[in-house]
């Protein structure tokens, strides 16, 4: 219940905190915090509208999307709190709750009949497609590392003792970040704020959608990072904590990573998009490598 | 020397001077001419005169500083001409035209595409309504349509590509959604303020180069030399103008690449430049700064001092930016090798400019027809060869450092106002002029024709986008859909310079 | 006696290179074959005799190090003939000996090392000194022969510290603390199996760069190529000489242990398939220094096979190698002329040599009978013994496979030599030809025969080194 | 500590497989040299002091710092473009390297030898498969030559296991390393500029068969 409460509040400013961070660190002043909250909330107001080529699946897509996200958070733990939904094997049912959602998105892009869209779905389909296995592997690793299968189970047993450990520990935040940054559509791999259709992955599926939905999709993104955050953060957190030490972890965790994302968008340029496929394939590469880190520690091999 | 005409830039000639051939004549001369890659045709045009159709050939030749002129009279019925273009492919886009605005017909010509379907064009059933485009018949490969309403604020123009996959094979691009008619509304204005002022409209970014194309060229017709002070605030107008789009260049494509530092760094830079205009006349693109025969704003001592500061300011947060830019691992992946145009296919079609400078091809007009202060300044061009979008970048920055020194240079000798300013004479009879300047963007050639009483009779704009949109389709390529922006962005051609 | 060699020999290397004027020079080289003839000997009388803790003169050793005697100085004599007709410069001649000094230096010290980590110094100095003459024609074919060389030999160089490194492991594990051939050889027995196996792929695969064999064998091809040709006549033995006694003593520590029938499998199948490569690419080659020089990897994958399949074939694979190293030479040195004849070593730009030059078409005859193996030439006899040891170790299929390839090669080579001796050039002026003085082809007939007189009537004194040579393996 | 750094290392070869830019080839060949620094400095503290040193001076001043200048340099001075130009699709290259760690690892996994360090044996097999695939798959001569860098710092990590017991291998790697990369980059800078025209610095593949 915490996790979930955080998670909300968390995602009402993080968007804007990458904003912020990026006109900072441009030398402009930049919009305040909350303005993508106030556009969403506008958005809201607005009623949608539909093209007459598309079918019941364009206007039901994105609420199963938000709905997956909000299912999703459901499982997220905070330290020694379990999530509102927790049983064994729960990681799995999280990717394919996700995965659920995106395959709406995808099939409304191309239910639209236009061919940017259809474009789009293609490269959001393929990204996915090759962070899945990065975070299977390393949710496995932990599970085989710590011999549970939810995620509460795996963080509150999971202890950095020797070296090796936080060798892991650190890989692995740094992979869930890049598959963060990969399925929120963020640089490197897909750039937010560009207004050009042929370079865009996520913004050009939704690139229909209009009023209502289209802020259903846009508050479902800042979410979904506040959940990935969330996720992050659990690394961090021991279920020997008690509240008030772990909630300002969190805060804390959410806090570096938007800024974070906010100073990789500053100062580099996105990917080719040729380059985009061996760049997410290297996180199943290092996920595979923590994987093997797992069987060091717990002297598999020797 | 007899079936020629050798004239210099901004020189009046009598219609009557220029040879007219007949037609075969007339196609293997300017053919041959442009066998050597320092002679590219600069203008080529027609006109109605007495139910035939006068051609006349404007070639520059870069390495002498001429042009060669020469004319031929075809009869506008059923017959078919061979074309130019079969010989050499830079002249595709005036048989288009001529194609399209008096019908003729060729007979070898690869593809008489409309270019800007004129108002007043010969084939009025030829509209982009029912425009074909090229196609591929395939089952794998997939159309994507862009334009010509865009989704960024650009200009309207209509790209259909090719795609297989991610990989474009194929980019038509059908431009003529900016048509005016500015050429026909030279003639029909008949105040030279009016005329002016229109050509401060041909291309909005382009405002000093068009200007002051056209003032030369009709101060040649007046046999007018323009004073010292208002050549110097020509030149110094032309600099300025590259170093401020040529900033707000590099923005753009750093804005294309998601290089938000380059994006934001670079757009802020471009500011005081454009404001510096204002201040000097009032106008950020510089309108209403140059006037044919005189000048309404002197360029002053104070003027210069504020420019100086500017230029520092602009120049040490510049260079700080470049160093950044160009060592940035994550841009040059971008920009490198994307969007090649080689050498070969820049002679081949033609290409001015940026574009040609690239690819390694010499064209400045600065360097090799030399009017106003560069005479004086003895320019060199700067070339690079990859012809890819970092070519492109890596001129723009060079020469923006050119510039500026330029400037620099010019700014310790200032030329007094002259007080007392000749007055302007009317335009001569029944004469040619042809006037070249290189803008920003490269080469813009105007040509004007007077009748007996000295009345504009025919008033040919060419801006260097004509030239440069075909190297576009080119260079996109074999790359991928999503580097389009970039490399469009790398060229910034003009939309309503090459419509007009 | 190593000490004041290697000293005597670096001082003269470095006067040679800064040295400019002709008569000095000659006098010089003169110096180090007299220095190299006495090292010999004195070597070859104080057999067994460590001598600076790292050198031990052996029966191998002595008999490769005679060879590197006899071969330097037609070697010598040639780069001469070759330095006055190509006018060098000083600077460039200086460059050109110096190098050859080391290389033989560095040669001649690897022979002698009795430390697998010595060797293996010396063998990356020879390979310094070689791309120095190879890069000697300073154009850009040349510079892409000697980078091809140094780089494929850097990476062999490597696989060899690689397999020192693997074979370290396995000699700890056996209570060994050194690498000292004969430390090792002592130590075989207790030896990690999976190490010597690993070991042995390394060195092995890393020393066919400089043997000449599958898979490295291309670097040297470059080398010859492009290399003036006296230097090729050492890159063709002396050099591919080193190369084989790298493999040859990790293969007698090998001998020691349970894996020497793996060992001599790979070392079987490394032969036949160099014979084979050496073949396809005779049928088709376009320049007649490249075939020579495909020929030699066609004679290493015969020495391989024959010191793979033991018995009397261990006799006949060194017997071979001697023979070879002598007839090798002959041809690169014909090959000088050649050159300055036509200027060009494309065999479609060749012929008639007859024509322009008797005595060197004589000796093109003469080396095409010997080096393909034709009785009365020694090589006869070597390949014959090991074509005999192929049948007795029962490797029948092989031996048919090498005899349907050798014909391939004599018929590959035989063509092209004939083509050159007696068909029309294409293209070709004859109005400048260069006249070659009969004299410039003795050492050719001098080696020729002596292949032939060692092949057939082999002095006892020969016999005797090299079974002492082979006395370590296993019977 | 020393498991930490070579995973780390590992790490770069993959990264090497994304990488597509020179500069990119050179930042990793540096931290490799970094690493190595640590890995030796852990590793072989219990041998003789002068040795140590040299092996230190070796990896922080040699593979860290002059190495990567020298490249820089060639790279400048021969104005050789900046792409790698893989001959296979970098994807494709990011899937082989990892092949190559995974079999490096199971190789390792079916030796029974106690004596064995094995991750040190993984991380040295894969550095050198990955150099050696390097070289064949990247179509620059000064590719190759990073290949080979990536090979000796793999045969670096390799004599690291034997270092203990054997430091005279260490020193004669040591040797190997700096005589032939000075060897192969020294032509480089000398002469490749000189003879070749730019084009031909890339690609040496007129001589063959």
């Amino acid at each position: 219940m915490l996790s979930l409460l955080l998670i909300i509040i968390a995602s009402l400013f993080f968007t804007g905190i990458i904003i912020r961070t990026k006109s900072i660190l441009s030398g402009r002043k930049g919009p305040g915090i909350f303005q993508p909250l106030k556009d969403i909330w506008r958005l809201f107001k607005k009623g949608a509208v539909y093209s007459n080529t598309s079918s019941f699946v364009f206007q039901i897509a994105p609420s199963i999307y938000f709905a997956s996200i909000l299912m999703a958070i459901l499982m997220i733990p905070l330290g020694g709190h379990q999530g509102i939904i927790s049983f064994k094997g729960d990681f799995i049912f999280f990717a394919y709750v996700l995965a659920l959602g995106k395959f709406f998105m995808i099939v409304s892009a191309l239910d639209t009949g236009s061919s940017f869209s259809g474009m789009g779905a293609s490269r959001e389909a393929l990204y996915s497609l090759l962070a899945e296995p990065a975070f299977f592997i390393l949710m496995s690793s932990f599970a085989l590392l710590t011999g549970y299968t939810s995620f509460h189970e795996i963080f509150s047993t999971l202890h950095f003792g020797t070296y090796i450990s936080y060798a892991i520990g650190a890989l692995a935040a740094f992979v869930l970040v890049i598959i963060a940054l990969i399925e929120n559509s963020r640089m490197p791999i897909d750039d937010p704020k560009t207004h050009l259709e042929l370079t865009m992955v996520h913004e050009v599926m939704i690139l229909d959608n209009s009023g209502f939905d289209l802020g259903l999709i846009l508050y479902g993104t800042n979410l979904k990072f506040a959940m990935y955050g969330g996720l992050i953060a659990n690394f961090f957190l021991t279920p020997s904590y008690e509240w008030y030490f772990s909630i300002p972890i969190f805060i804390g965790v959410q806090l570096l990573f938007a800024v974070i994302v906010g100073i990789l968008e500053s100062f580099m340029a996105r990917f080719r998009m040729n380059h985009n496929p061996q760049y997410i394939f290297m996180l199943t590469s290092i996920s595979l490598l923590i994987f093997l880190g797992v069987l060091l520690v717990l002297g598999k091999i020797a | 020397m007899d079936n020629y005409l050798v004239i210099n830039n901004n020189q009046t000639v009598l219609l009557k001077d220029i040879p007219v051939l007949n037609y075969e004549d007339f196609l293997s001369l300017n053919t041959s001419f442009i066998d050597e890659s320092t002679r590219h045709c600069v203008n080529y045009f027609a006109y109605k005169l007495h139910n035939k159709l006068k051609l006349i050939c404007c070639i520059a030749d870069d390495s002498n500083s001429t042009i060669l002129l020469s004319s031929s009279e075809i009869n506008v019925d059923e017959t078919e001409y061979p074309s130019f273009t079969a010989k050499h492919l830079s002249f595709h886009i005036f048989e288009r035209e001529i194609h399209e605005n008096f019908g003729i017909k060729y007979s070898d010509h690869p593809w008489l595409k409309p270019v800007r379907f004129a108002y007043d064009r010969h084939d009025k059933n030829s509209t982009i309504d029912n425009y074909s485009f090229y196609q591929i018949d395939s089952e794998e490969l997939h159309e994507v349509g862009v334009g010509p309403i865009h989704a960024g604020v650009i200009e309207p123009g209509h790209f259909r590509f090719i795609c297989n996959g991610e990989q474009i094979l194929h980019l038509e691009i059908q431009l003529g959604f900016q048509h005016r008619g500015i050429e026909q509304l030279f003639l029909n204005k008949t105040k030279l303020l009016q005329r002016t002022t229109l050509s401060e409209s041909i291309a909005g970014d382009t405002v000093v180069g068009h200007t002051s194309t056209f003032v030369k060229l009709w101060e040649s017709l007046c046999n007018y030399k323009a004073d010292e002070d208002i050549q110097f605030a020509r030149t110094l107008a032309l600099e300025l103008e590259r170093i401020a789009i040529h900033t707000g260049d590099l923005s753009a494509i750093s804005t294309d690449i998601a290089y938000q530092l380059g994006s934001s760094v670079f757009g802020r830079l471009r500011t005081p430049l454009i404001n510096f205009f204002q201040i000097w006349c009032g106008n950020r693109l510089a309108k209403g700064l140059i006037r044919a025969g005189h000048s309404h704003f002197y360029f002053t001592k104070e003027l210069a001092a504020q420019l100086e500061n500017t230029l520092n300011a602009y120049e040490k947060d510049y260079s700080e930016m470049w160093n950044v830019f160009k060592e940035l691992p994550s841009v040059l992946a971008r920009l490198e090798k994307t969007g090649v145009v080689n050498l070969e296919q820049a002679t081949a079609i033609g290409t001015v400019g940026m574009v040609a400078k690239a690819s390694g091809l010499n064209r400045d007009i600065r360097a090799s027809h030399p009017d106003n202060n560069y005479v004086d300044l003895k320019h060199e061009p700067i070339t690079k060869r990859h012809g890819d979008v970092y070519s492109r970048t890596q001129i723009r920055n060079n020469e923006i450092e050119q510039s500026i020194e330029y400037i620099r240079k010019m700014l310790q000798n200032i030329p007094e106002e002259t007080k007392e300013r000749a007055p302007l004479s009317l335009p001569a009879p029944n004469s040619f002029c042809l006037s070249l300047t290189e803008g920003w963007r490269g080469e813009i050639c105007h040509c004007a024709i007077t009748d007996e009483k000295g009345d504009l009779m025919v008033y040919k704009i060419k801006d260097p986008s004509v030239h440069n949109w075909l190297a576009l389709a080119l260079a996109v390529r074999n790359n991928e859909i999503s580097d389009f922006p970039v490399c469009n962005k790398s060229f910034n051609l003009s939309y309503c310079g090459h419509d007009i | 006696m190593i000490g004041y060699y290697l000293t005597s020999a670096f001082i003269i290397s470095i006067l040679l290179f800064f040295n400019k004027n002709l008569k000095v020079n000659y006098l010089l080289t003169i110096l180090f074959m007299i220095l190299q003839w006495g090292f010999t000997i004195y070597e070859y009388n104080h057999k067994n005799i460590t001598d600076l803790v790292y050198f031990t003169p052996d029966s191998l050793a002595i008999i490769f190090l005679v060879i590197l005697s006899i071969v330097c100085i037609p070697a010598f004599y040639h780069s001469h003939i070759f330095c006055n007709s190509t006018k060098e410069i000083p600077y460039n001649r200086g460059i050109y000996f110096a190098a050859m000094v080391i290389l033989l230096t560095s040669l001649s010290a690897a022979y002698l090392s009795n430390h697998i980590a010595i060797t293996w110094i010396f063998v990356e100095l020879t390979t310094l000194s070689s791309s120095a003459l190879i890069y000697h024609r300073r154009n850009s074919l040349s510079l892409e022969g000697t980078w091809k060389y140094i780089f494929v030999c850097s990476i062999s160089i490597t696989l060899v510290f690689i397999g020192i490194l693997f074979l370290s492991l396995a000699v700890q594990q056996s209570g060994g603390t050194d690498l000292f051939y004969k430390g090792l050889f002592s130590k075989a027995a207790g030896m990690n199996v999976f190490w010597v196996k690993l070991a042995f792929l390394f060195i092995f695969t890393g020393y066919t760069s400089k043997a000449g064999l599958v898979p490295m064998y291309t670097a040297g091809i470059d080398a010859k190529d492009k290399a003036p040709s006296p230097a090729a006549a050492l890159f063709g033995s002396v050099l591919m000489n080193i190369g084989f006694i790298g493999i040859f003593r990790f293969y007698e520590i090998i001998s020691a242990t349970s894996i020497l029938a793996w060992a001599n499998n790979i070392m079987l199948i490394t032969g036949v398939l160099s014979v084979f490569v050496a073949t396809v690419y005779m049928l088709h080659v376009k320049n007649l220094k490249r075939m020579f020089a495909y020929s030699s990897v066609e004679h290493m994958g015969l020495i391989m096979i024959g010191l793979a399949s033991g018995g009397i074939g261990r006799y006949a694979a060194i017997l071979h190698l001697i023979l070879h190293s002598l007839a090798k030479p002959a041809l690169f040195f014909q090959m000088g002329q050649v050159s300055r004849i036509y200027n060009s070593k494309m065999i479609y730009e060749l012929g008639d040599y007859f024509k322009y030059n008797l005595t060197g078409a004589l000796v093109l005859l003469y080396a095409f009978f010997i080096v393909t193996a034709m009785p009365p030439s020694g090589m006869f006899v070597s390949e014959f013994l090991i074509f005999r040891s192929l049948f007795e170790s029962g490797n029948f299929y092989v031996l048919v496979i090498i005899l349907i390839l050798l014909t391939m090669i004599i018929w590959a080579f035989g063509k092209n030599i004939f083509k050159m001796l007696f068909i029309k050039p294409v293209g070709f002026n004859d109005l400048n030809v260069e006249k070659i003085s009969p004299v410039e082809s003795i050492s050719q007939f001098v080696l020729l025969t002596m292949v032939i007189y060692i092949g057939l009537n082999p002095p006892h004194e020969l016999v005797l080194l090299i079974n002492s040579a082979i006395s370590n393996l296993p019977h | 500590m020393t498991n930490i750094l070579l995973i780390i290392f590992t790490i770069s070869l993959i990264y090497l497989g994304v990488a597509n830019r020179l500069k990119s080839y050179i930042a990793v060949i540096s931290f490799q040299g970094i690493i190595l620094f640590g890995v030796a400095f852990i590793e072989l503290i219990e041998i003789n002091w002068l040795n140590l040193v040299l092996i230190l001076l070796e990896t922080i001043v040699f593979k860290t710092i002059v190495i990567p200048y020298f490249l820089n340099y060639i790279i400048k001075k021969n104005k050789i473009t900046r792409e790698a130009e893989p001959f296979l699709p970098d994807f494709l290259s990011v899937v082989i390297i990892t092949v190559i760690i995974l079999g490096s690892f199971l190789l390792s996994n079916t030796i029974n030898d106690p004596k064995l360090k094995k991750i040190f044996f993984v991380v040295a097999l894969s550095a050198l498969f990955t150099g050696l695939y390097i070289i064949v798959s990247r179509r620059k001569i000064i590719t190759h030559v990073m290949g080979f860098l990536v090979i000796e710092n793999g045969v670096f990590v390799l004599s690291m296991a034997v270092g203990n017991e054997m430091p005279m291998l260490v020193n004669i790697g040591i040797l190997l390393d700096i005589f032939a990369s000075v060897f192969l980059l020294g032509i480089f800078v000398n002469k490749i500029g000189d003879v070749l025209k730019e084009g031909d610095v890339e690609h040496l593949s007129k001589l063959k068969d």
